[in-house]
């Protein structure tokens, strides 16, 4: 029997909401990264999952999902080489990846 | 009743006119004038008043109604359509004649008796400006021009009575006129906005013409009646808003003599005797205004028991004959009471004018305690002064008497008040008759009879006044001897005053008792007019006042010299409540203002704080409010989810 | 299976694509003569020829921006006079009212912030080579997200607009202040992306589509069943997207992120990325709630809106009420000024549309009337922005304070300034729609607003300097002209706006009410 | 379902690892974990393409890009997940939880029947590179192209942030005294710009 | 087109005297700058009069000018007393004057803005343009604790007035209006339902009852006149912009009746209030200006009573008074001045007895006083007669609340003219100069012209007050259970 989409949906969700997790306990900005990284993977999962339901009514919605997959893998590679040039920037200066050591501008 | 230019009756319209445009010269220019002249321009304006007004008397003889002219609107709006207008009838006309004639004739005498006074200018505008403002009042058709003149008659007095502004006591003497009568006003506001409720006009003739449509007694009436007679008593110094009269003797003695004799005080009257047909209409008012009258007449002659000053004696006098006039009007005697301010004018004003005359040559004394014997020093003031006593004291033959004597007969005689305690009205009134010969023969022989109580330096100098003064006093001796002739009692002889008035006042059934009982009435009259004399003679003339002084010295006289506690009960009272409210109110003011504010900005910059602390600077906290909102809106989702 | 016919009309693309390749042509430029320019400074001889180089930079990317203007607008007449909305490759690029419109103050934001930036870049050290670029590409960026048919292209536009920012956010060397902000806003606009990303995936997983029409379309279908699917997928999207709009409570980075960030720099992003979000959450909330349609799903997208607007209002305009440095003071407010775009979001249709456009429109005259007073202000190292600084200016430079207390005045929202027709379209628009409760939250707080706004005002007038202020250099050639056409179009749109609002109503709108 | 239990399992294992674990490299490593296993699982979803290009892409290039700059900055391992913000944690923890279970709650009461795995096959041909071809050179045209833009934008802003600080050792930012106007003649000693794409040459 | 001068060419002329160069050019341009817009108000007769063309087509708003109604006499009246005022401050305004006189210019164009406005929004405009220049008059001249005067100001001010804009906006798209004009709203707002007129009344009655101002809105305005420029002048700019009343007259009452009547118990009450309120206060102040702003506020206090009393006679004495206090009132603000002038203070103690060296001044000043308190034949009070009139009809309690103030409002006028003039003189001070004589010349004259003939000004503001709609049958009893409640709140709230 074929496992239900939602049952992916749910371990998406799950990864995601992980991920959400990472990006608020860990104060290594590269591991904040890192956590973004697994809640995008976690919406690629919702979409091929979904890919598949939908591709069970019409080819191409099937298809389409799956392509957006393909450029959202595109996205994080292009935030990944902007986050991390920033990142670098700022070690140099401060040799530290600590995000709360960002905290120097406020009222 | 309308009327044209051509009509000389019509004329009567210039007479204010003529008085302001002397104001306003006089008042203008007056201060670079040489005196005497801008007392001369004030009197001749008057003098024009005087004829124009002579003339329409002439004109409306022999007519069965008045001439109205309309000039130009004024309050056109809700229908009300008020517009300045004049009504020359008799009733206008009899006070016309009395305003003008006793005005001319103070006028003149001010001229020496402010000399060289540094406001003399300013005097003289103010008198002209006093009269025109009367005249207005009494040739007003509608409640508003009326109302016009009686703030007009107001604000005069008040500038005139503090005309020595220069010590605090005349300018509060002002000050407390002004105040007083603005209470009376808002009376007199309340009941034209009843009256424009009721009657949908604010015309005078209108108004009365509507009120004899609506049935006898009605409340409304009633209503309309005493708001008036609130206004009345303030203006005419009637209980409880006689107070500011006996002080009003801080302005000029001729002023004094203006307010009391010819102007001002009588508005009250006048303003009862316009509305006659309305309170024809009221009885219950009617009654109210004869016993306030009554009352008040009693009182005020009680008061002048006591007093001391030469003028505030007159000044009582003047308030307690106001009661009779008020009592007369309320018992709906209106010819009497009319007649009575027509007689009043001349011995009021004659007495008031010897005062000033003898204050004049005592340089400034007015205690009657420290004169005496005067009346061989100034024969011709003490002679004339020794008429108008006699003719207010209402000794017979005299025009007091045949005023006073109608007014007690009509009284008795009312039918309007007849169930409202009429007969206990006349005795009050018949004993009052007899305290005002008392006192008036005090006053008399305090100041011109009896051996001289004068300092010696003022003794050495005390002179007959300048002719210019004692003409006017011998002219109105002349009158107050006569002009009682134009009203005899009804009963007996033609009275030609009361068909000379008839047209323009309300005619009220009196009852016609059999002829002896008017006769005694009359003699009621005369004893008790004797009574007062003779008293008067047992105890200053054979008892050289001791009696006098033991009982003034007590409890009762120093109660009665403060006049019966009145000011107190008001200080007391309204006085310190008003000015306790506004400390409170001004405490609370300056609290609400902080509050007001600091409320709102306390507010807004917590807030700030708030957001301030929240924005701690930690990306870390800052994705948790991300990711609490993002969690919360799916929270809500979820909960939906199932209705889906 | 065969390709799809959907290369059609490309006009649409013509001002991205402008960008784009000017953005490039500026990169090469920049690269091959930075020797040059770098050569002749450093032997301090033929200064100008250093400088024209650097001019021309800034030169070839406004000519960019001019282009994409022209051809814009050109656009845009031309589809008012079709009557029909211009939509390239099947509707993933839309020439519509909406686009339209905030493609043109988009560009025109753009344009005058680099002027302004130009004017400033040297004496800032900000001059090097990639900074107009990036300008150029988040401009781009910000077009396609306005214009973007479908969530795919959406996201892209997002993307290419996001990290062109950040970047720029970062751009000021060995100043913490600047990483900080970098850092910041990429990590939370990664995050926010992320949401975005599963958003879209949600929205897909309910309706199959991923093109705003197809969405409405499936909604419509009778016996769709996933509306709580697709309400959790909207509710994502309007989380990621009121994160760029900065919508409380996820506003959090813009206070840091605009006082940290340099100061040309906030100001390009104070209206261009402002700007460019609102544009899309005008056709994600407007579609989306179309599709929900009414009933108890239906309202839960509206009311949350509402919710995040109110917040927003209160906290930006609290928050800027005790702020001393003019820059952050800008910043809440620029938060408040998304509550009041909101309150147009909220209103939706064409009224919501006019509303939000036009606002913006102000809002991008205004505030960058007001970053160019505070760019001439402030120090070299792009600190001093405290508001002692502005004591006295109202003597020392009366132009400048006038320009000032305008700006001030106008987002204020008093007459005869545009700020206030911006105010007025958008509570006329929020109260027809039903929401005068929140209109008159928003009241409220735009008297706590005229307090911060005011003190500006009166600092500048009514306080004196004191004696060690420093002296305020004179006013650049660029500054100025900024300046006029902040302060002039301020006027003159606050005065005869009719045309600009008949131009947009004018515009063909691509579904129902958009 | 087995084999979804334990996918499932390993990902949610290896997602905590990457929050959780001290070591920044042992928590790269749990990502690469993940990403592997998520791209089995695209493969149980009929997605070929896909988890050929996620082991490629991801787990290749990107993770070893990540690692390369954990090493090329040799993080210490002090700030691993402790706390400097107390009560963040179980916050996250809360959160985190109630976000989950409320996304698979809709997701659930939103459920619908699977589809037939045969139509699905059909339709999908296993996720064939051919068939995303389609669609991207399709209608997501527009999109793949603006791709390029992307990457071009996150090349041009990566390089030009961590090039530029060649040569720039003198120039100390100066601040206050008489200014210039902006556009005015450039003082001379200010900080060089060095092109980050003409490449690192020394002055 | 004259309409449209009667704004635009005082602008254009305080725009010039803050540029003009020359000193000498300065009070000769301001004082023609007045005389030009009296001469264009007086010229402003039927067609002439009047403007209509579009403003922002798509938002239904209109540039309407309209010169020949009630606002066009209000208008003419204040610039006849910014006549002298400009007179006044041009020679009293030590620093910067050209800048104070168009200022003041600059709030001539806005109140003939507001006055002659007959399309909602253009209204709007105004009102909140002719805050900048009291503000800027205040911030450049005022006193020393003008900045927390004029925090204060702001504040009420804005809250009002943007309390007003949303009023504005609910009415026009609420009512489906064709758009903002007068004449179009007033097809499609009254037929409101009477819960939302309430409401929209409600936004309106705010902004205007602290531009009256009256009780408890009022704090703005004593400490704003206290911090004022000691010339008065300023003075005068804000007691000719409480407009108040006239947006109650011409907007708001007319266009939604059943709000008006449902909250006509509340205005009375407060109305009433303030005016006792204001009279009694003032009796405690030993500050001269403080008197004059207290007793202006129980002036509008009356305002407020004859307008809410919702009479022909109330609304059209209302105006009557409106435009009187603008001349009396701003004359005493004037002669506030004058006196400042002899004795360097505005506090009661340093004055007395002045009467004696100065008798003219004196003179002068009584009228004014006099009027100012309602003395008839003079400017008040047919203004005050036809309000309480009015108010009579609809309360006779307000109405009696009023007319005690009325008292009590002469009580302080006596009061006030004894402090100042009478009793013992010191030393001596000059008596009126040239110039004082051709300050109070325009506002004698007009004292007395609005107190002698009101007739003409009358029939224009009835013509106007007439207007106003009335509730429906069917409404009424919705209207009477709102009123009801309202009144039971506005009860807890005084609890």
């Amino acid at each position: 029997m074929t496992v239900p989409t939602e049952a992916y949906v749910a371990l998406s969700a799950a990864l995601f909401a992980i991920g959400a997790m990472g990006v608020l306990i860990r104060r290594s900005a590269i591991l904040v990264f890192l956590s973004v990284e697994l809640m995008l993977n976690a919406g690629n999962l919702a979409l091929v999952a979904y890919a598949r339901h939908w591709a069970g009514f019409d080819a191409l919605a099937g298809l389409s999902g799956q392509t957006v997959v393909f450029i959202v893998l595109a996205v994080a590679a292009a935030e990944v080489a902007v986050g991390l040039g920033i990142l670098v920037a700022i070690f140099r200066d401060r040799s530290s990846t600590d995000v709360d050591a960002l905290s120097g501008v406020r009222l | 009743m309308t009327g044209a230019w051509s009509d000389p009756v019509a004329w009567a319209a210039l007479a204010p006119l003529f008085a302001l445009a002397g104001a306003l010269l006089v008042g203008l220019f007056g201060r670079r004038w040489p005196e005497p002249l801008p007392g001369v321009v004030a009197s001749l304006a008057i003098a024009a008043a005087f004829v124009v007004a002579a003339v329409a008397s002439v004109g409306l003889l022999g007519r069965d109604a008045g001439v109205a002219l309309t000039l130009w609107p004024f309050l056109p709006v809700a229908g009300l359509d008020v517009s300045v207008g004049v009504v020359v009838d008799p009733l206008a006309a009899t006070f016309l004649l009395i305003i003008t004639g006793v005005g001319l004739l103070i006028h003149v005498y001010s001229i020496d008796y402010m000399r060289d006074d540094d406001g003399n200018a300013r005097y003289f505008a103010l008198l002209n400006l006093f009269v025109a403002s009367m005249l207005v009042l009494v040739l007003a058709d509608s409640l508003v021009l009326l109302f016009v003149g009686w703030e007009g008659v107001g604000v005069c007095s008040y500038l005139l009575i503090g005309f020595w502004y220069r010590q605090r006591a005349n300018a509060d003497a002002g000050r407390k006129a002004f105040i007083v009568n603005r209470i009376g006003d808002a009376g007199f506001l309340l009941a034209s906005f009843l009256v424009a409720a009721t009657f949908g006009t604010l015309t005078i003739a209108d108004a009365n013409a509507q009120a004899g449509s609506f049935a006898f007694g009605a409340g409304v009436l009633t209503a309309i009646g005493l708001l008036f007679l609130l206004a009345a008593a303030g203006k005419s110094a009637q209980l409880p808003l006689h107070v500011w009269l006996p002080d009003a003797m801080a302005g000029p003695t001729p002023v004094s003599a203006l307010i009391h004799a010819a102007t001002m005080v009588t508005a009250g009257v006048y303003l009862v005797a316009r509305l006659s047909p309305l309170y024809a209409q009221a009885p219950a008012a009617s009654a109210a205004v004869a016993w306030v009258g009554a009352l008040t007449a009693l009182i005020a002659a009680v008061a002048a028991l006591a007093q001391t000053d030469i003028k505030r004696i007159l000044a009582y006098s003047t308030v307690s004959q106001l009661g009779f006039m008020f009592a007369a009007v309320g018992a709906g005697a209106y010819a009497a009471a009319v007649f009575h301010v027509f007689t009043h004018a001349f011995f009021k004003g004659l007495l008031f004018l010897a005062a000033g005359s003898v204050i004049h040559a005592l340089h400034g004394e007015q205690d009657v305690r420290r004169m005496g014997g005067l009346g061989r020093r100034m024969r011709l003031t003490g002679s004339s002064a020794l008429v108008g006593t006699l003719a207010i004291a209402g000794v017979p033959l005299l025009s007091g008497f045949f005023s006073k004597e109608a007014i007690l007969g009509g009284v008795w005689n009312s039918t309007l008040v007849e169930d409202y305690g009429s007969r206990l009205l006349f005795a009050l009134l018949l004993v009052t008759a007899g305290l005002t010969a008392f006192y008036m023969f005090r006053w008399y022989h305090r100041v011109f009879c009896g051996e001289s109580r004068l300092a010696r330096d003022v003794a050495a100098k005390v002179h007959e006044s300048p002719g210019t003064m004692t003409a006017p006093l011998v002219v109105l001796a002349a009158l107050a001897a006569v002009a009682g002739y134009l009203g005899l009692p009804a009963f007996a002889f033609p009275n030609w005053i009361k068909s000379w008035l008839a047209p323009s006042l309300a005619s009220v059934g009196a009852l016609h008792p059999p002829l002896w009982v008017e006769w005694l009435l009359v003699a009621a009259s005369v004893v008790a007019a004797a009574a007062g004399l003779a008293a008067g003679w047992w105890i200053y003339e054979r008892g050289r006042g001791a009696l006098a002084e033991r009982v003034g010295g007590g409890v009762m006289g120093r109660f009665a010299r403060d006049g019966l506690g009145f000011d107190a009960a008001y200080r007391a009272g309204a006085v310190s409540t008003a000015e306790g409210l506004a400390a409170g109110l001004a405490v609370a003011d300056r609290d609400l203002l902080d509050r007001g504010i600091a409320a709102g900005v306390t507010t807004a910059s917590w807030l700030g704080r708030a957001v301030a602390a929240w924005q701690s600077g930690f990306v870390r906290l800052y994705a948790l409010a991300t990711l609490i909102g993002l969690t919360a809106l799916a929270v809500v989702v979820a909960a939906l989810g199932g209705r889906a | 299976m065969s390709l799809p016919p959907i290369i059609g009309d490309l006009t649409p693309l013509v001002p991205a694509v402008t960008l784009v390749a000017f953005a490039a042509i500026t990169l090469l430029f920049g690269v091959f003569t930075r020797e040059r320019v770098a050569l002749n400074e450093r032997a301090a001889l033929n200064e100008r020829a250093a400088l024209s180089e650097r001019a021309a930079l800034g030169g070839l990317a406004l000519t960019g921006v001019a282009a994409a203007l022209v051809f814009a607008f050109y656009l845009w007449l031309e589809s008012n006079a079709s009557g029909v909305a211009a939509a390239a490759l099947g509707g993933a690029y839309l020439g519509d009212a909406l686009a339209s419109a905030f493609t043109f103050v988009i560009l025109l934001g753009s344009a005058l912030a680099i002027l302004l930036a130009d004017g400033h870049l040297a004496r800032l050290e900000l001059d090097h080579p990639e900074f107009h670029p990036l300008l150029l590409l988040a401009t781009a960026g910000g077009l396609v997200l306005v214009s973007a048919g479908d969530l795919v292209t959406l996201l892209l536009g997002l993307e290419i607009m996001s990290l062109a920012v950040y970047a720029l956010a970062a751009w000021r060397e060995r100043s913490r202040a600047s990483e900080e902000a970098g850092m910041k806003y990429f990590l939370l606009g990664a995050f926010a992306s992320a949401v975005l990303v599963y958003g879209i995936a949600l929205t897909y997983g309910a309706t199959g589509r991923f093109d705003f029409a197809g969405i409405a379309a499936a909604a419509a279908t009778p016996g769709f069943a996933a509306n709580g699917l697709l309400l959790l997928g909207a509710v994502f999207l309007l989380v990621g997207l009121g994160f760029k709009v900065a919508f409380a409570p996820f506003h959090q980075w813009a206070p840091d992120v605009y006082t940290g960030a340099p100061t040309p720099v906030t100001a390009f992003m104070s209206v261009v990325v402002k700007t460019a979000a609102f544009g899309a959450l005008l056709r994600v909330t407007g579609t989306l709630v179309e599709a929900l349609g009414p009933g108890p799903i239906g309202e839960v997208l509206p009311a949350a809106l509402a919710v995040l607007i109110g917040l927003t209002l209160v906290v930006g305009n609290t928050g800027a009420l005790l702020q001393s440095g003019v820059k952050r003071m800008l910043a809440y407010s620029a938060v408040a000024h998304a509550g009041y775009v909101g309150l147009a979001v909220l209103a939706g249709g064409e009224a919501g549309v006019r509303a939000a456009a036009f606002y913006l429109l102000a809002y991008t005259l205004t505030s960058l009337a007001a970053f160019a007073v505070l760019l001439s202000l402030m120090d070299d190292d792009d600190g001093g922005d405290r508001l002692e600084r502005l004591a006295g200016l109202g003597r020392r430079r009366p132009w400048l304070a006038a320009a000032l207390s305008v700006a001030m005045l106008s987002l204020a929202g008093f007459p005869p300034f545009a700020g206030f027709i911006g105010k007025v379209l958008v509570f006329q628009a929020a109260i027809a729609a039903g929401h005068a409760a929140l209109a008159v939250l928003a009241i409220a707080t735009s008297v706590v607003a005229v307090v911060f706004y005011a003190r500006v005002v009166t600092t500048m007038y009514l306080r004196e300097p004191d004696a060690h202020s420093a002296p305020i250099r004179p006013v650049g050639r660029r500054t100025a002209v900024v300046l006029a056409i902040g302060v002039v179009g301020t006027l003159a749109f606050g005065l005869f706006p009719g045309g600009w609002l008949e131009l947009v109503a004018g515009a063909p709108a691509w579904i129902a009410g958009f | 379902m087995a084999t979804f239990t334990v996918l499932a399992v390993v990902m949610v294992v290896g997602a905590l690892g990457v929050v959780l674990l001290r070591q920044p490299v042992h928590a790269a490593l749990a990502l690469v974990g993940t990403l592997l296993a998520l791209a089995v699982t695209y493969v149980t979803l009929e997605a070929h393409f896909l988890a050929a290009i996620q082991v490629i892409v991801y787990a290749g290039a990107i993770m070893v890009l990540f690692l390369f700059v954990l090493m090329l900055l040799n993080v210490q391992r002090s700030i691993g997940p402790q706390r400097s913000l107390p009560g963040l944690r179980w916050a996250a923890y809360a959160t985190a939880v109630v976000l989950a279970t409320a996304v698979a709650l809709v997701a659930f009461w939103d459920g619908r029947p699977a589809p037939d795995p045969a139509v699905v096959s059909l339709h999908l041909q296993g996720g064939s590179a051919a068939g995303i071809a389609d669609v991207l050179f399709g209608e997501l045209l527009l999109a793949f192209h603006l791709v390029g833009v992307l990457l071009l934008t996150g090349v041009v802003g990566a390089v030009a942030l961590v090039q530029r600080h060649d040569g720039s050792a003198h120039g100390a930012p100066k601040a206050g005294g008489p200014l210039p106007a902006p556009e005015g003649p450039v003082g001379s000693g200010r900080g060089r710009k060095r092109g980050a794409l003409a490449g690192g040459r020394r002055s | 087109m004259i309409a449209a001068l009667m704004v635009l060419l005082p602008l254009a002329v305080a725009v010039a005297l803050a540029l003009a160069p020359k000193p000498a050019v300065h009070r000769p341009l301001a004082m023609f700058g007045v005389v030009a817009t009296l001469v264009l108000g007086l010229l402003a007769v039927d067609g002439g009069g009047r403007l209509e063309v579009p403003w922002i087509a798509s938002l239904g708003t209109w540039i309407a000018l309209d010169a020949t109604g009630a606002g066009g006499v209000l208008a003419r009246v204040a610039a006849a007393v910014l006549l002298p005022t400009v007179l006044w401050a041009g020679a009293r305004v030590e620093s910067r004057p050209h800048l104070f006189l168009a200022w003041l210019l600059a709030t001539l164009a806005g109140l003939s803005g507001i006055f002659l406005a007959r399309d909602l929004v253009l209204f709007y405009v105004f009102w909140e343009l002719t805050l900048l220049p009291g503000l800027a008059l205040l911030a450049g001249w005022g006193l020393t604790h003008r900045r927390a005067a004029m925090v204060k100001y702001l504040l009420y001010a804005v809250a009002g007035s943007f309390a007003m804009l949303i009023a504005v906006l609910a009415v026009g798209p609420l009512s489906g209006a064709a758009g903002y004009r007068f004449d179009q709203l007033l097809a499609a707002a009254p037929l409101l339902d009477p819960l939302t007129q309430t409401w929209i009344f409600a936004g309106f009655a705010f902004a205007f009852a602290v531009k009256l101002p009256i009780f408890p809105l009022h704090a703005w305005l004593v400490d704003v006149h206290e911090q004022n420029h000691a010339s008065g002048a300023a003075d005068v700019a804000g007691t000719l912009y409480k407009v108040g009343g006239f947006g109650l007259f011409a907007w708001a009452i007319p266009l939604l009746p059943a709000g008006a009547t449902a909250l006509a118990p509340l205005g009375l009450a407060l109305g009433a209030f303030t005016a006792v309120y204001g009279a009694l206060i003032a009796t405690r102040h030993a500050h001269l200006k403080r008197i004059l702003a207290y007793a202006s506020l129980s002036h509008m206090g009356v305002v407020a009573v004859g307008l809410f009393s919702l009479h022909l006679a109330g609304k059209t004495g209302s105006m009557a008074l409106l435009a009187a206090q603008m001349v009396t009132t701003g004359g005493l603000f004037l002669v506030s001045g004058m006196l400042h002038d002899r004795r360097g203070s505005f506090e009661l103690d340093a004055f007395g007895g002045l009467a004696r060296s100065a008798p003219a001044l004196a003179a002068a000043t009584l009228v004014v006083l006099f009027a100012s308190i309602g003395v008839p034949g003079l400017a008040n009070f047919p203004g005050e007669f036809l309000a309480l009139l009015g108010a009579y009809q609809a309360a006779p309690a307000a109405a009696v609340l009023a007319l005690l103030a009325v008292v009590a409002a002469g009580a302080l006028g006596v009061n006030l003219y004894q402090r100042l003039f009478q009793g013992e003189g010191r030393e001596r001070v000059r008596d009126v100069t040239p110039l004082e004589v051709a300050v109070f010349a325009p506002i004698l004259a007009l004292t007395l012209w609005l107190g002698v003939a009101p007739a003409a000004n009358l029939t224009t503001f009835e013509r106007e007050a007439a207007a106003a709609q009335t509730v429906t049958a069917e409404a009424a009893p919705v209207v009477a259970e709102i009123a009801a409640a309202v009144g039971v709140l506005a009860a807890g709230g005084v609890r």
